[in-house]
């Protein structure tokens, strides 16, 4: 057969973002393919350069759209950590209750993207529901669904709303309440089994060497997870655990995804249990005098794709010196998906690279 | 649930059918826009901006992230000290509906509401200037007249607020760093300084919170470039600070401790919260330097062959001997007391303005050659006519001299305020009695009132003293300010507002006491000052001593006559003069109390300003 | 003959209405799986109407050739259907005819698709070729038991004898099983909608038909799903008047559907292994369990 | 932390250690020094690259390169010392003439890492056979991440030019 070259994005139905593979394919046979990015450069890390601390706050959330809160609890770490800010013990448990959420959100998101990948609309719909569900309780937290800008350097901007334990108690119960029937159609489901076994696999070891991180590495059987090993907000104080499997290819990864998403349910609802009572901001000095003391750091967090760090340098005056973003889907939208597609079939490019979760926005930033 | 995580499901062909069940059941999604989604009490919609409440400060233009809010004029709007007659416009091409300008709105005016919807062909529309349904009535309507079909920035509904400025999760610092003073039981037995002035880190802390968006400036009459000095201060260079204040105010070590603080007032900060210290950070700054003119290093420019005679050595005096001797003037400055500061060294008690810190100030100035012809009363010691003929401008400063008195029955018995002051300050102390009743409500009496308890304290010790007030104003109108007010009262002072005295009541010739009677009203309707009584209702104050600070006045007898017959005044008994400070004999300059209607140090360094740059054309030849 | 003119005018437009409520009801069904409320049933339609007002690019005269071709192959192919008894072209060997008319819309597809020269739509045209190859098999082996076992070559005879008699289905229960398991691949719909995969190959062979041409593609769709599930009412259900014929036609639809709604898309190699497996086994079963009966 | 810390410090001359806060260890080392020292953490146990990074400091006409490495190990293994650090390490290499060895043999993924800050900051990573573009469209007279790259001017110099449409029509009427 004609060996073609086929361009898999910028604009494509299977695409997520913009992101773009060029293939090299051979009938259904992928031969080569170079991923592509760039296309949605904003050119965030020199933006920051030129805003005042306080200005980069509505900024940072921006660069992923999928999960904005990790993106601006690593800014507000980084910052706390230069400033030597302490955040007050509510902040902290609220800090994890969002970021929680909107793992579980980026979870269902990315259920969605999986399950409409494969052409399965139902779960992309109920999992879209669900996800808009989490949204409302956003809504009601921080006033936006979806670009919160909520978690600060110093705590958070607002006290829980009145009735939010009831209002979020009740969603957690009507998503765990649906869990069995993700599970027969969609998890469960011996064609989606077909689909995923076997498929994108990659090796404890090639996973090692090509820096993976999140549920791809624990896919492979590795326990690690920064909530764990460094614990921030309050992860060290309530009880959930890592999962992980053996296998480390597409199937593996999206139970993972299902596991995880059950264990954030609960984390929720045990820091619902916990809150203390206090303040949840502790206020920062004013905006327009606010110079960060001179000082380098690199803090991170686990996101839903795995590891995003922050390296920040600041020269002591109001605006960051340098600002650099370690984000997940980096390493695993550049190199694994390029090893991972040789070889592959084109029906399971869109597959492969959502099981990456691989979030173009963060690749280019 | 925890169990079931770990467990592997087993694929099944039949198993997925499950989902059909939904078939049957009621769908989740809305039928928009006929069934709507009411937004959250906290949405992030368009915004809403209080007029009446707005003071156009402009924090929203400065945080916004993405340029989107401009600050436009508006001419309908009058702009006066503490209000500027700007208000936010918004363009929502640009704006990302991060709700940092309502929390940085310092008077909580600026808020978001839960509308947001906007379709226009035009992106003229899409910018906004924010009101509310206060003053917007046409375009906010009420719930039943309002339809989401043609819902915009034009059609919005009204009661729809959303995410709104608390004062807890405000940018700004709304406490001031509090200042060490000495407590009320202690400081009331010696005249030591009441407050102790800000540390370097309480200094830096304070200076952090100022917003810098020129109000103040704008109402300082001096117009002092406050928000540059705070910010020297809190980047940590009192130097580059006191440079600052010296190019509007020659004498901060008077002003950090004396300055009425009309900056403060039209804080921004002080809408909802306290204002930024800036009296204290400015005596902050006076205090850091020992030596000004070590530091500041200013040197008179080339001299200029004119003579400038300054009666008068209060703020304005100083100010303009100051000015004038930049310039390159000569420069001599009349006054009849035995050191400079005017009124200001007789004026405020000790503790609350020390002598040192006068001199540090005026020892400054004469350090830069002005000359200073102290215990000289002009009239007396020399003649005006000599000043008036011997040099080349004569500037008059010389503020209200002279106590007004009640003039009821037996007034001749009772105390002058500034007569009591003065010998308290710089000559012998007065021997006071043990219940003491001063008569007035302005600052004036409560320093004489303060100053007559520390002294009962220092001469009765372990004694019963009382001090007492008695004023015709009530409460809310009395014109002290709330902050020595609270001071007085914190040292045991008792106030008897709304009361006018009627009669010093005298047995032996000794004061026994002053008969009070109520009054009626202060101010007739054209807020002039023109008390009224309820003349059946008195009261006895029992007291040994009374003293009167009912308001001073000034002493023109020194003028002679001729020349005086050729000052014009203004019908509220004010000196007439030009911008520039020039009176209607040409030679004559005057500023400070005399000229002004008022009576602060602030307003007479203003004068002064105006005065030396009028002098100066004068001299010119313009 | 009079009544034949007018059948053969009347009989596409019937299987046109009947063809567009399908697409639309089945918008609505799978919205409700969903949890939504769905479109309007009349949206197809509206849809059409819409596209055939639009602009619409051609790449040549082939490509315009091919969309017609396939049209009118399917338009033909509905003629020999019976519908509720009426089937105006009907002769003694109209499954063989249909058997052919059948390729004549992946024909007419291909060739336009050739034309495009888009690699998106050569690789969904070789996906259909392969996908056809894929449900041929089976297709042919129960079209082969159904004739054996009523030993003709004419539809009409098929629901003739079923009409007089029990239907089809409990004899050759094997064949149909057979025939409705390949209704997806047939009908291009999930788990076999990987001709038109959208997030793979960009909707593979419809890339490039804009306008009028996917308003004719939409049109030629519905005649399909028409000629399809009527196929599989008169071969193994019996046929039936007007009535009874609608109805079943419309139950066969929805189980499709349910299929539809919980199945993920195969892989194409996988689409072929399996129809090569189980319907084509058990198809094969069949017809020699009718031929030695 | 301590452990590794003076192993390092025996190990490798000219090198100087800090400790950030919390578990996060700084060190400088000369340019030599790099590549020795992360195959040295690599071998024990430091085998996750997490981001490789550039600093520039106009004002003293260098580039700092920071290589970020952490570890996968387990709380008990031995050179985790109960915590797990950060490992910051940086050198510094001249502004004018930007060149540096490459990771890619030691750290895989240091691929991409180092094609971006070629792209970014003109650094030429001798050795890393893909330095091709990444994020960017067209070439840039200077790497758009360096201090002296002024995205307002550029902007303004770039699109200032472009007239309206609007505009343009105007003028025709």
């Amino acid at each position: 057969m004609r060996e073609l070259e086929l361009y898999f994005g910028p604009q494509h139905l299977g695409m997520v973002g913009n992101f773009s593979i060029t293939l090299k394919v051979e009938g259904d046979q992928i031969l080569e393919a170079h991923a592509n990015p760039g296309w949605l450069h904003r050119g965030f890390e020199k933006l920051m350069e030129y805003r005042t601390w306080i200005q980069n706050f509505p900024l940072v959330c921006r660069i992923n759209v999928i999960e904005p809160d990790s993106m601006e609890m690593v800014y507000a770490m980084a910052v706390e950590k230069l400033a030597k800010i302490e955040v007050p013990e509510r902040a902290n448990y609220i800090r994890a209750i969002v970021l929680e959420l909107s793992r579980l959100a980026s979870h269902l998101f990315g259920c969605w993207a999986y399950a409409n990948m494969l052409g399965f609309d139902t779960v992309a719909q109920w999992a879209m529901y669900h996800r808009d569900l989490i949204l409302d309780l956003f809504e009601q937290l921080t006033g936006a669904r979806v670009y919160h800008i909520y978690i600060c350097p110093g705590g958070v901007r607002r006290d829980l709303p009145e009735g939010f334990k009831e209002k979020a108690l009740n969603t957690l119960h009507t998503i765990g309440g649906c869990i069995p029937d993700y599970d027969a159609t969609f998890f469960n489901n011996r064609l989606f089994y077909e689909r995923a076994k076997g498929i994108g696999k990659i090796t404890r070891e090639e996973a090692k060497e090509l820096g993976v991180t999140g549920q791809i590495l624990r896919a492979t059987g590795i326990n690690f997870d920064i909530r764990k090993v460094e614990p921030y907000a309050v992860y060290d104080k309530v009880d959930f655990e890592i999962p992980t499997r053996e296998d480390g290819d597409a199937y593996s990864r999206v139970w993972i995804i299902r596991d995880e998403m059950i264990q954030s349910v609960h984390t929720i609802m045990q820091c619902l249990e916990k809150i203390p009572e206090g303040e949840v901001y502790k206020r920062v000095p004013n905006p327009f005098k606010w110079n960060i003391p001179k000082g380098e750091t690199y803090v991170r967090v686990e996101s839903s794709r795995g590891e995003l760090g922050l390296y920040m340098v600041s020269n002591g005056k109001d605006k960051p010196y340098r600002v650099h973003f370690r984000t997940p889907s980096y390493p695993h939208g550049l190199l694994v998906l390029e090893k991972l597609l040789k070889n592959a079939s084109i029906a399971d490019v869109g597959n492969i690279m959502i099981s990456l979760y691989v979030t173009a926005p963060e690749i280019d930033r | 649930m925890k169990e079931k995580s770990k467990v592997n499901g087993k694929p099944s062909l039949l198993g997925p059918f499950k989902a059909i069940k939904y078939l049957f059941k009621k769908p989740v999604t809305l039928r928009y826009p006929f069934e709507l989604k009411e937004p959250s009490l906290r949405c992030r919609g368009f915004h809403l901006n209080d007029w009446d409440k707005c003071t156009g400060c402009g924090n929203c233009a400065d945080i916004c992230p993405n340029e989107a809010v401009t600050m436009v004029e508006i001419p309908e709007i009058e702009a006066k000290p503490g209000e500027k007659n700007e208000r936010p416009q918004i363009d929502y091409g640009r704006c990302c509906f991060c709700g940092l300008c309502v929390d940085i709105c310092p008077p909580g005016s600026l808020r978001l509401s839960r509308d947001y919807f906007h379709i226009h062909f035009k992106t003229s529309t899409f910018n906004l200037l924010a009101k509310d349904e206060k003053i917007d009535k046409e375009h906010f309507l009420p719930a039943d007249k309002y339809s989401v079909f043609k819902a915009s920035l034009a059609h919005r509904k009204k009661d729809n607020e959303g995410f709104s400025s608390e004062l807890k999760y405000s940018l700004f610092e709304p406490k001031r760093v509090s200042m060490p003073q000495v407590k009320p039981e202690e400081r009331k037995l010696s005249f030591v300084e009441q407050v102790l002035g800000y540390s370097k880190e309480e200094a830096k802390q304070e200076a952090s919170r100022c917003l810098e968006c020129k109000l103040c400036e704008d109402a300082c009459p001096a117009h002092l470039k406050i928000s540059d000095y705070v910010r020297a201060i809190y980047e940590d260079k009192p130097d580059e600070s006191l440079r600052k204040i010296f190019e509007d105010n020659p004498i901060p070590a008077i002003c950090g401790r004396i300055c009425m603080a009309h900056c403060e007032d039209a804080c921004s900060l002080g809408k909802r919260g306290e204002p930024v210290a800036v009296r204290w950070l400015k005596r902050y700054a006076s205090d850091m330097i020992e030596d000004y003119k070590k530091t500041l290093r200013l040197k008179p420019a080339k001299s200029i062959d004119k003579k400038v005679a300054v009666i008068g050595a209060g703020p304005g005096g100083l100010s303009v001997a100051y000015f004038l001797r930049l310039k390159g003037y000569t420069v001599t400055v009349f006054d009849s007391l035995p050191g400079g500061g005017g009124m200001m060294r007789i004026g405020p008690p000790p503790y609350r303005l020390p002598i040192e810190s006068i001199d540090k100030d005026v020892s400054h100035i004469a350090s830069l050659g002005v000359k200073f012809r102290f215990n000289t009363t002009v009239g007396k010691d020399i003649l005006f006519e000599d000043i008036y003929k011997n040099y080349d401008a004569i500037h008059l400063g010389i503020g209200m001299t002279v106590s007004h008195s009640t003039r009821v029955k037996n007034s001749e018995k009772a105390y002058l305020a500034l007569q009591f002051l003065q010998e308290n300050k710089i000559g012998k102390k007065v021997k006071v009695g043990k219940e003491i009743i001063v008569i007035g409500g302005g600052n004036v009496a409560i320093d004489v009132a303060r100053e007559a308890l520390r002294l009962q304290h220092i001469q009765y010790p372990e004694e019963k003293v009382i001090t007492k007030t008695v004023s015709l104003e009530d409460w809310d109108i009395m014109p002290a300010t709330k902050e020595e007010i609270e001071d007085a009262k914190a040292e045991g002072i008792q106030f008897n507002p709304g009361w006018g005295p009627k009669e010093i009541k005298i047995e032996d010739s000794k004061v026994k006491g002053l008969l009070c009677i109520k009054v009626k009203s202060v101010f007739d309707e054209q807020r002039r000052f023109r008390p009224t009584f309820y003349e059946e209702k008195e009261m006895f104050l029992k007291g040994d001593m009374v003293i009167e600070a009912i308001g001073q006045g000034p002493n023109f007898s020194f003028i002679p006559k001729e020349l005086f017959k050729k000052l014009e005044f203004t019908p509220r008994r004010k000196i007439k003069v030009t911008e520039f400070g020039q009176t209607s004999i040409p030679k004559v300059f005057a500023g400070g109390d005399i000229v002004n209607l008022n009576l602060d140090a602030i307003t007479a360094i203003a004068d002064a300003k105006r005065a030396a740059e009028g002098i100066d054309l004068y001299l010119k030849g313009n | 003959m009079i009544i034949k003119v007018i059948s053969i005018i009347v009989l596409p437009l019937i299987a046109l209405i009947i063809g567009f409520f399908f697409l639309g009801l089945s918008r609505k069904v799978i919205a409700r799986i969903h949890r939504r409320y769905g479109p309007p049933i009349s949206q197809p339609l509206i849809d059409v109407i819409k596209l055939i007002n639009q602009e619409s690019i051609s790449h040549g005269k082939l490509f315009d050739m091919g969309v017609i071709l396939s049209l009118a192959g399917s338009v033909i192919l509905v003629l020999f259907i019976p519908f509720g008894g009426i089937a105006p072209l009907a002769t003694s060997g109209d499954l063989l005819v249909i058997i052919y008319l059948m390729l004549l819309a992946p024909l007419g597809v291909a060739l336009s698709g050739g034309e495009a020269a888009n690699p998106n739509v050569s690789i969904g045209i070789s996906r259909k070729m392969m996908l056809a190859l894929g449900y041929e098999v089976p297709f042919l082996f129960s079209l082969l038991a159904v004739m054996t076992w009523y030993k003709t070559t004419s539809l009409v005879e098929v629901v003739k004898a079923q009409q007089s008699f029990l239907w089809a289905i409990f004899y050759l229960p094997l064949p149909a099983v057979a025939y409705f398991m390949i209704l997806p691949a047939m009908l291009g719909i999930r788990p076999f909608d990987i001709v038109s995969a959208p997030q793979e190959i960009a909707s593979g062979t419809a890339v490039e038909y804009g306008g009028r041409y996917l308003a004719l593609t939409t049109i030629q769709h519905a005649f399909h799903i028409f000629i399809d599930i009527a196929l599989f009412v008169n071969l193994f259900l019996g046929g039936g008047n007007l009535l009874t014929f609608f109805v079943k036609m419309l139950v066969v639809f929805l189980l499709g559907l349910f299929i539809n709604a919980v199945f993920p898309r195969l892989r194409i190699d996988q689409a072929i292994k399996y129809c090569w497996k189980w319907p084509a086994i058990l198809a094969l079963v069949g017809l020699i369990i009718a031929r030695i009966i | 932390m301590n452990k590794l810390k003076k192993e390092l410090k025996s190990s490798f001359k000219g090198i100087r250690t800090g400790i950030l806060e919390d578990n996060r260890l700084a060190v400088s080392a000369p340019k030599d020094a790099v590549l020795p020292i992360l195959s040295f953490l690599k071998n024990k146990g430091y085998e996750h690259l997490s981001l490789i990074s550039c600093v520039d400091w106009i004002e003293e006409k260098e580039l700092e390169l920071v290589y970020v490495i952490t570890s996968y190990l387990q709380k008990n293994d031995e050179y985790a010392d109960n915590e797990r650090l950060h490992i910051l390490l940086k050198t510094r290499i001249s502004r004018e003439n930007p060149e540096f060895k490459t990771l890619v043999p030691i750290f895989k993924n240091a691929e991409p890492y180092e094609r971006e800050l070629h792209e970014l900051f003109g650094i030429n990573f001798e050795g890393n056979k893909r330095l091709t573009p990444l994020l960017l469209e067209r070439a840039y007279k200077i790497p758009p991440f360096r201090k002296d790259f002024n995205t307002r001017e550029y902007v303004k110099e770039k699109f200032d030019k472009i007239s309206f449409v609007e505009e343009k029509k105007n003028e025709r009427a």
